[in-house]
Order: structure tokens, then C-alpha cells, then sequence
């Protein structure tokens, strides 16, 4: 945890607006585990003020990858950067997704970016049978990139599944063991928590990955702050004691 | 060699910097980034006799070259932060400045009494100024007579450097620097934040769910200053300056303005080591500028 | 069809967007970027009884997403107002908002008794907030009783719409508001800029020769809006909101914190055309919203 | 004078630090004079809020061509601009240089990045004779870019004349038919002071483009004044009235 001045070795594009950026970060690739996030200064002047925060999407050797859509300034500025720029990070921060736990499958629930953090994780646990439902709103939200099995699902149907990822999951509810599962999510807050309730009702080990705003990323500011489901009298802070959180952890 | 330090009432710096309240915790998740021991003076997150849950989220947004906050003073109360945050702070070889909020002048007194026996806090940092609660904060922070009391109150019950954190919601702020020094006040700070707010034009709520929350980063940096100078300019007590300094020019534009300190905070959450680069630059340009003593450029605005 | 049009007391305007004073000069040279016949209103700059020359250089400089400055009212006098530059304006399909600058109240109502026989005048806007000049502005701005009474004689002297611009730079906007509705304003208008400084770290001088400039643009905004929301939660007066409007949104944001009408400042200078951009967004707004009329935005807040 | 999305062509490195930037811009190129100048949008956002102003330094055909160093946020945007990209200009503006009279020979007098506005002057006024002072701090601020007839100086001499810009013209005083001659100056107040000085003492005609902070750039803002020595009671605007004015009309 500390902050690089980094080069930026390539931008992909995935799709119309989605990047891959490839960052040349040898400490953090090194220390960096999946579900953890940078938290990037996206231009060397105060504008935009805040750093941003992106899931660590893969580590390749020395190199480390960010997915991201153009969202507003602060992603387009990021975009629109140039091979060998340096650009600052500051991280690897936050915990990072639990799999050195004893599970035989693993489910990742992803709806529209939140496939970011899937494949660094999908590396680590090559070992496990995996299930990668991958849901958007259309067929360009959809990647796929760095994934294994994946079971797609569009709301308008454009290609796989017409629906929700969840429903798509649902469809499959049967089919896996659950007893020896674990569900890895990451997604928009509505789709979260429809995972958080699925996870509860039937009683699967299920991580959530969140977001929130952030200021600073590290524990500083509380800005980032999540009801507990644990303690009425505390909130816990998405950058320090999240972004993944035990389904039973937070309430969303 | 250039002499960085400066004096805040009785108490020694060894250089103008402090971290400013609310932002760097109580220092260990930023000493992960910083060297906290060449900081002048960490000033902790705002202490209250009780632990305080803070506001719901959503508490952050940014905004143009500026963030609001309504963290609603969010802590461990004091007693905690005694048992689990002194023993951290203490092995920092920085200078500690207790902030201290409440809710009544009697918890104002109550905490500073209790902290006083504390030999690593060198001094309490009193917010009279938080925009984001509803009791105390503003309402005493607007009233120069509420100001003053309070002053006076825990004057009575400490001997370490005082220094009175002032609202900058106001018209005239050199009123409550006065009153603070008749008091007893050893300095006063400015400024806490500017009560700001944003819409989500679609949901038509207010993007924080305090409603209201404080502005602080560069956008206010003009208005800082602004109320720095009004004090300097009307009212003989030291003054420690903050609003929007994100790098060593914006700080010597405070101390011109007449602090002798300065404190930063929105810098923190993006620079982490923003202190000690300020440092090195405040060295240079004493450097280049041929000033021995840092504490030369404090008030030395030509108007 | 979507019905932008909008009451500010009983003056009619075809939709809300005013060009604030001081931001359009006259009017003539802002016509060639933009048709000002389909801007809702024009505000004048601050017209006073005799001309001033304003403030020496430099009376400008560009902050973190604002900008100060201390133009120091400027201004032709009005006489020569009526002479020269009314002409031009009475051609323009918009309404007129006189703006009125004074450093006595007597020389308020003298102004207004003057520019009240001008047919193409539909209103006034009282300047009771100006940070920039020696006499007037911030006195009064900063002194209910005085807004009480400036108001009071002004609203003697014209049954024309009486809108009275009121100062951040007080810790209670809503009093003021208050003050200018019992003694009979049509409308507040809300913000004027915010006081601010800048130094030169070289020659420690202040970068404006004033000392002090007034702080405009998109840093101000949340700081406007605070305000604007203050006044609507305490007093049922209708309000025009200013401060830091870049683009539609912003627009927006303003009209649901309270606003009935919005003026644009600073982005004038940016981008002329602002005023256009604006009225096409709030009808694509109003659309994809299903509002029928823009004034049911005003003041829908849900908190 | 109209606000137009014109594209970026070309960005010329002339020296180090100094940048000549060629934008596709019929209408601009059609109507501007030499000494009127554009104020341009340096990004696509809030930040830098203001306009920045430059001189027309040169049109060809329908591209028009700005001079810059890289002096603070704005002109580093505007440097890293790439070509193709479209950049928002509001132009031109102000009054330019009255080159219309009856004269013999031009006295260009410019220091620093003052010879902007110069090689688009120097086409126009081709049939003239004219002496070109070129002033800078050292070598590397020298630029002779679209100019005629250079006599150059530098503070530290690292080439031509050793001195001040000033200086060396006074050096020619005696040579030039100053009677029949316009001075036209633009560069650092100081120097443009000691210039004005100089031609009132000689009574040699003279036009000195000036210089200020600027927010609209047309004459809405007043934020531009400048003491008038013509009139106690009123200031002038360089934006409008200017910036270049008759040496006899302004005090710097
Ligand atoms: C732990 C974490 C991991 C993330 N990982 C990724 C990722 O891998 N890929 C990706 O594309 N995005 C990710 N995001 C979201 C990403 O941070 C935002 O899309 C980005 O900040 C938008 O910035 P902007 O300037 O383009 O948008 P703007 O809307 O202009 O940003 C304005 C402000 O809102 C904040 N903001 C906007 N959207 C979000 C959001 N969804 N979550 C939190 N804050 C937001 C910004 O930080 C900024 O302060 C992550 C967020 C968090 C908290
Ligand atoms: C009529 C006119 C013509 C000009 N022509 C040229 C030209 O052809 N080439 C060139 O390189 N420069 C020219 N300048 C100066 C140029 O506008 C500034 O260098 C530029 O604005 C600096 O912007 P920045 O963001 O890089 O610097 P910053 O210092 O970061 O700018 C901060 C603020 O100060 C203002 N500012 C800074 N320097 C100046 C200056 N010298 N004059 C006026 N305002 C300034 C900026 O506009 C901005 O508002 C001209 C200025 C004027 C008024
Ligand atoms: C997230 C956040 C939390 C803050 N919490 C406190 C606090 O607890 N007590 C206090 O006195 N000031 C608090 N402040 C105010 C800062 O100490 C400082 O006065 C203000 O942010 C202006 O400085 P800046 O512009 O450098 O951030 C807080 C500011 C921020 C941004
Ligand atoms: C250059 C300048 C000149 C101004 N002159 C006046 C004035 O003469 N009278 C007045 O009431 N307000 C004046 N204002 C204030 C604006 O009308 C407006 O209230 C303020 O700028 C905030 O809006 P903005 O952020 O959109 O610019 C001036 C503002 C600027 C930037
Ligand atoms: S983002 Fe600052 S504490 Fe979490
Ligand atoms: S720059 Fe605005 S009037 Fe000249």
C-alpha cells in the first residue's frame, strides 16, 4: 500500500466504451490480490479533485490491468491517455475477495463492469469449477474478457438469457452444488443486494463487492461508510473493511 | 540552515505543518504513506464525550475542485480513543492537538478536562464550526456569545494551547477571533468548512443524505484566505490557516495572509505525503527568497 | 409543448433564464454570440447615479473553478444609461432588469425614481451586496435593518417587480430574505459572489488591487444552493438562484432547491451562447421528466 | 467574431518549450487582422475554467496558426492537444495593428513570446521595409518563425546582441528613417513601457500590443482595464479598445 508513479503501457478497448488499461507496476502486481482496488489520479492537476477507484482487474507479470467505462470526466480523462504516460496510483487497497477457503465451485454474479475484479480472481482459482454469470443491459455491456465459463444474460435480450443475472443464476439454482459453493459478486447496489437475499434465503457463502463514493481510500475520511448488519451502533467503511463483505456482513 | 519553526502560543513546532481534523484519522492509516514525525502537528478527527455513529451514507461528493462532507462527526468517543489511539499517536514524534466537539458547553469542558491529564496531547483544536450536526456545531459557531463562553469554560479548565476552530458561515469572523482572544484563546483556526449541498436532478433529493454538508478543498481556497487576512488584519492573535492548500504556494499565501500555521485536509485524501512535499517546498522558497526564519513570512502581506 | 415561462412576483418572463448583472455588460456585445430575444431576462450591470470608473487593474484572476473579481461597479451612470445604452436594449425582445447600485439609500431611491419612467425597464434588482466597493454593498448587504429599509423606500417608489440581490457572506441568508419580503420585494435574488483573496508568494502583494475580489463560478455552486434551499425552507418569497450555473444541470439543480428563475454569470464569459444551450436542456429535461410546466420544478425538493 | 469547433492539424515544435499550433479555421481566417487575437477553450471541461487568449500569429489559406509556451495548466493542455482533435476558439478579437497608414519602414520591436502576432503582420506589410527586434532572455526563447529582417538580442547574449530588445534598437536609432517608420511592439509590459518611452521621446509613431488578464475577451467582464492617458474618468479595455494601442493612448 503506497504510492507509484506508474506507465502506462496500453489501453484496450474491449468495447465502444469499455478500456482495458495495461499498467506497468511491478509492487503492486506483486502484493495485489484479487477484489482489492487503486485508487488512481486520474490528471495531474486539482481537476477532477478525487482520485478514482478501480477494481485490480488482472495481474500479468509485472503488469497490472484496470477495466473501465467512460462515466463521467474523471474515466474519460483516464481513457484518453497515451502509451507511456505515467499516471499515479495509490494502492493495492481494501481486502479482497475470501477464497482460501475450502469450496468446490465457485459462482461470480457480475452485472455490467462488475466482471472488473473476475479476471484476476478467475487466475487464482483455476483449481475450482467455475460458473461466470455475466449480465448487461445489452449485448456491448457485455465482457467477457479474462473469464471462464461464462453464462450471459442481457435484459434485452440482445444475446444469452433475456433477464437479469440474477434470474439467469436462479435458472441454475438446481444444477450446482451449493453446499460447496461460493457466490462472488460484484455489480450495481440493486443487483447486490437481490444476490445478498438469494445468498441468505438459500443459505450460500456469498461475497459481495461494493462501491461507494470515495475520498480517499484508505480509512481516512469516512466517507465511505455502509450500515452493518452485525452492529447497530457502528457503520463499517467500504474502503478499509470492504469492498467484499460476507453477505451477512452489511446491510445494502 | 532555514528555521521552520514556528509558535503557537506557548507551543513549538517544529515547522508550520498540521494535519487538519476529520482528515487524517487518528494518524495510522496515513502513516502507511507519510513520515507522520516530520509533521508539525496532527490535530485528530473531532473527539466527543461519547462515540458518535456519524451520519448515514451517502456522506461524500465531490464538486467542482472542492468535496462536501457530512461525516457528522463520526468517533469513538473520548474515553476510546484515550485506550485505543493515544498509545499510536504517542509513539508519532509529531506534536498532538486534541479537536474536541459537543453537543453543550459542559461536554466541551467535560472532554478537555478529561483530556488534560493526557501528556502526549499538547493541545485541543475546539470545533465550534461543524456544519453537519444538529446540535452545536453552527449553532454555537454562529453566536459570538456562545463562542466566547466556551472559550472561557475550557480555558478555566486547561493549561494547554487552546486554539479555537472558527466558522467561516459568517459575516464578520474577525468578530468571533476577538472574542475568542478576550477569552483566552492561545490561537484561532480558519476555516472549518463552508455549508454547500448538490441535487440528483432526477430523484430531486439532496446527493447527501445530511442534506446540507461542508465544502472544502482548492474551490475554497479564496475564501480561506479571505478570512484569514479579516483576522490578521483586525484582531492580534496567532492564527493557524486552512481551506483548499494543496501544494507549498498555496501555504505561503497563507502564511502571507497572516497565519503561522497552517492545516491541511481534502489534500490529505489525494496526497497522502502532501505535508512533507509541502515542507520541502516552504525550505526552497525560504531558499530562494533569502528568509532565515519561516515565521518571517507570517503577516508580511503588502497591502 | 412545454411551458418554460415563469412568475417572478407579477413580472412574466418566457422562461427562467436571466444573464446576471455585471456578466452581460449592456447587452450589445454579448448579441453577437447569442439571441438575446429568447432569454427570459436581461439584468444590467449595477447602474448608479453618477458614473464610476471601477477599481484599477488588476481586477481579475482565475482561481480553482472560479474566479475572483473586483470590477469595482464600473459604470456609465444613469443618465447616460437611459441616453446610450437603453436604446440598444429596448430593441432586444427580452425583459429588462435594471440592477441598482448605491452607497446610500437615498441614492437608491433616486436611481429608481429615475428609471422608473423608462417603460423598457420591467424591474429592479437591488445591489445590497457588492464586495467590491468602499461605500455601500457589504455595509448594507450585511445589516438587516438596512436591507429592511432600502427595501422599504425603494418599494415606496415603483410598482415595478422588486428584486432585492442578497450576500453569502452572512451566517442567516433567510433573515435577509426575510427583512426583504416583509417590506415588500417581489422576489430575492441569490447569490452574490462569495468574498475572497489571492496573494503573490513573490511579491506578497494581493494578486487583485482591491485587496479582496467577489468569488464566482462553478466552486460557488454548492455554497448557492445551500443558500437558495436555506431561503426556500424559511420564507415563501419567490427566488432567483445564481452562483456557478455552467450547463442545464446546474440550472436544474437550482430550480429544485427553490428557484423560480436562475441567472447565469461567469459562464458568460466562457461560453456566450450559455443562455441557449441552457433552454434547450431544460425542455429536453421536462420531457424525458414529464413536466408539463418548468415552474413545478421549482421548489420540489425532496429531503 | 463567432465561437466555432475548429480541428487542430498540426502542433510545431519551434523550440523546446515553445509551440506553434495550426487550426483548420475558414471563418477565423477569412476576417482577422494582424494583432486581434482568439480566446480559446484549452479543455473540454470546467477546468481551466477561463478562456485563454493568444494572438493570431499567422493565416494561411484557411488555417490560422497560434504561437504559445507552456506557461501554466492551460497552455500544458493545449500542448498535449493531439492532431485532429477539435478545440473550441472564440475570434477574433480586438482591434490589430493599424498598418494602413502611411509609412516606410516597420519597426517590429518584440520580446519573448511577443513575436506572436508578428509573421501574420510581416505578410501584410511586405512591401515595406521593415527591421525586426528580436529580444529574449537566452538563445532558446529566440524565435525568427515567419519573420523578416531580424536584428536579435539576448539578456545573456548566448546570441546576437547582448542586452535588452530596447537596447539594441537603440542602437539603430540613427539608421532608421524614423520620420517615415511605425513602431510595432508586443512583449512584456516593462518592455513595452520602455518602448512607448522611447517613441514619445523620438516622436516616433507607435503601436504597443498589450497584455492583461482576461475573462471574456469582448467586452462584457470589464475585468481587462487599462489607465487611459487620454481620459481621467474612465479606464480602457484591452479586450475591445486594445490590445494594441497607439503609444500616445494608454499609461503601462
Ligand atoms: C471499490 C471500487 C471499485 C471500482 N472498480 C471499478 C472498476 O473496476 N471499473 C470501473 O469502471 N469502475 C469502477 N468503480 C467505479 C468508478 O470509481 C467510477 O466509475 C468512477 O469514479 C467515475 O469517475 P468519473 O469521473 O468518470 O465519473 P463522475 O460521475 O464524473 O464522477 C464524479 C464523482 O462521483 C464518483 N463516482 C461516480 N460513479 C461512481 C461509482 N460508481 N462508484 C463510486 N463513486 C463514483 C467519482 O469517484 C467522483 O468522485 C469502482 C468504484 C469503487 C468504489
Ligand atoms: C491579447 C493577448 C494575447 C496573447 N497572446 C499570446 C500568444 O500569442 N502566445 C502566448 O504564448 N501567450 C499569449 N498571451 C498570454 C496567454 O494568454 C497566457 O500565457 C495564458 O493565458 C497562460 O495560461 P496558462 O493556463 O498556461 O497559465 P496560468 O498562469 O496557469 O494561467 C492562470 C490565469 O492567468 C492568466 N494569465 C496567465 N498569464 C497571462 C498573461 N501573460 N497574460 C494574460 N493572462 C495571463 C490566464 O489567462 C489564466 O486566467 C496573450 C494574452 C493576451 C491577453
Ligand atoms: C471528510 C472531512 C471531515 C472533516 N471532519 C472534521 C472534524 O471532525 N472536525 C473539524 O474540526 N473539522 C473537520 N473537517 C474540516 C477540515 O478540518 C478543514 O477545516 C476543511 O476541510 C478545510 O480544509 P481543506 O480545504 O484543506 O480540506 C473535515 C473535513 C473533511 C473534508
Ligand atoms: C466580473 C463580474 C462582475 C459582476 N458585477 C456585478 C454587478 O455589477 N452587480 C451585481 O449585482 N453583481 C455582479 N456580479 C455578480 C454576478 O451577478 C453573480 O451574482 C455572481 O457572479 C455569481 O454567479 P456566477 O457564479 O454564475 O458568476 C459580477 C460578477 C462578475 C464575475
Ligand atoms: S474512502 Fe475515505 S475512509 Fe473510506
Ligand atoms: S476581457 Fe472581459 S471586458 Fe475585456
Amino acid at each position: 500500500m503506497k504510492i507509484f508513479n506508474s506507465t502506462i503501457s496500453e489501453i484496450i478497448k474491449l468495447h465502444d466504451n469499455i478500456n482495458l488499461i495495461k499498467i506497468h507496476s511491478p509492487e503492486i502486481a506483486k502484493s495485489a490480490k484479487p477484489g482489492q482496488f487503486c485508487n488512481i489520479k486520474v490528471s495531474d492537476c486539482n481537476f477532477p479533485l478525487l482520485r478514482r477507484p478501480f477494481s485490480i482487474s488482472d495481474v500479468d507479470g509485472e503488469y497490472i490491468y484496470f477495466m473501465f467505462n467512460v462515466a463521467g470526466e474523471g474515466t474519460k480523462l483516464l481513457s484518453s491517455k497515451q502509451n507511456g504516460e505515467t499516471i499515479n496510483i495509490l494502492g493495492p487497497l481494501g481486502n479482497g475477495f475470501n477464497f482460501e477457503t475450502e469450496f468446490k465451485s465457485a459462482v461470480i454474479i457480475a452485472g455490467g463492469l462488475g466482471v472488473a475484479p473476475f479476471p484476476f480472481l478467475t487466475k487464482k482459482i483455476n483449481n475450482k469449477k467455475i460458473y461466470a454469470f455475466i449480465g448487461g443491459r445489452s449485448e456491448n455491456e457485455i465482457i467477457t474478457h479474462g473469464l471462464e465459463n461464462c453464462i450471459i444474460s442481457t435484459d434485452n435480450g440482445s444475446v444469452g438469457f433475456k433477464g437479469n443475472v440474477v434470474e439467469s443464476f436462479k435458472r441454475y439454482i438446481d444444477k450446482i452444488d451449493l453446499g460447496n459453493a461460493v457466490i462472488f459478486s460484484c455489480g450495481p447496489t440493486p443487483m447486490l443486494k437481490a444476490v445478498q437475499d438469494l445468498s441468505l434465503q438459500y443459505k450460500i457463502k456469498c461475497q459481495l463487492s461494493t462501491e461507494c463514493a470515495m475520498a480517499c481510500g484508505f480509512g481516512i475520511c469516512q466517507g465511505c461508510n455502509i450500515e452493518s448488519a452485525e452492529e447497530e451502533d457502528k457503520y463499517k467503511l467500504v474502503c478499509i473493511d470492504g469492498p467484499v463483505f460476507d453477505a451477512k456482513e452489511v446491510k445494502l | 540552515m532555514i528555521d521552520l519553526s514556528v509558535n503557537i502560543g506557548k507551543l513549538k513546532l517544529k515547522n508550520p505543518v498540521m494535519l487538519a481534523s476529520g482528515t487524517v484519522g487518528y494518524g495510522n492509516e496515513i502513516s502507511n504513506f507519510t513520515d507522520l514525525s516530520k509533521i508539525g502537528a496532527i490535530v485528530t478527527k473531532s473527539v466527543s464525550l461519547n462515540p458518535r455513529k456519524g451520519n448515514p451514507p451517502r456522506r461524500i461528493m465531490e464538486t467542482s475542485s472542492g468535496m462536501l462532507n457530512a461525516i457528522g462527526l463520526a468517533n469513538v468517543g473520548v474515553e476510546k480513543f484515550i485506550e485505543d489511539k493515544i498509545p499510536f499517536l504517542q509513539k508519532v514524534n509529531s506534536t498532538l492537538i486534541c479537536n474536541i466537539a459537543a453537543s453543550s458547553i459542559e461536554e466541551y469542558v467535560e472532554c478537555v478536562k478529561i483530556l488534560e491529564e493526557q501528556d502526549t496531547v499538547k493541545g485541543f483544536e475546539i470545533n465550534v464550526s461543524c456544519p453537519n450536526v444538529k446540535e452545536g456545531g453552527l449553532v454555537f459557531g454562529n453566536n459570538p456569545e456562545a463562542v466566547g463562553k466556551i472559550t472561557e469554560k475550557v480555558r478555566a479548565v486547561t493549561n494547554k494551547t487552546l486554539i479555537i476552530k472558527l466558522s467561516p458561515n459568517t459575516a464578520s469572523i474577525s468578530q468571533f477571533a476577538a472574542v475568542a482572544k478576550k477569552e483566552g484563546a492561545d490561537a484561532v483556526s480558519a476555516i472549518n468548512t463552508l455549508v454547500g449541498t448538490a441535487f440528483n436532478i432526477y430523484t430531486r433529493k439532496p446527493v447527501i443524505k445530511n442534506i446540507t454538508g461542508g465544502l472544502s478543498g482548492p474551490a475554497i481556497k479564496p475564501v480561506a484566505l479571505a478570512k484569514v487576512l479579516e483576522i490578521s488584519r483586525n484582531v492580534d492573535i496567532p492564527i493557524i490557516g486552512i481551506g483548499g492548500i494543496m501544494c507549498w504556494k498555496d501555504a505561503v499565501e497563507f502564511m502571507i495572509a497572516g497565519a503561522s500555521a497552517f492545516e491541511l485536509g481534502t489534500v490529505n485524501f489525494i496526497n497522502p505525503n502532501a505535508g512533507i512535499e509541502i515542507i520541502e517546498g516552504l525550505k526552497k522558497y525560504c531558499e530562494e527568497m533569502k528568509i532565515n526564519s519561516i515565521s518571517e513570512v507570517t503577516a508580511s502581506y503588502i497591502l
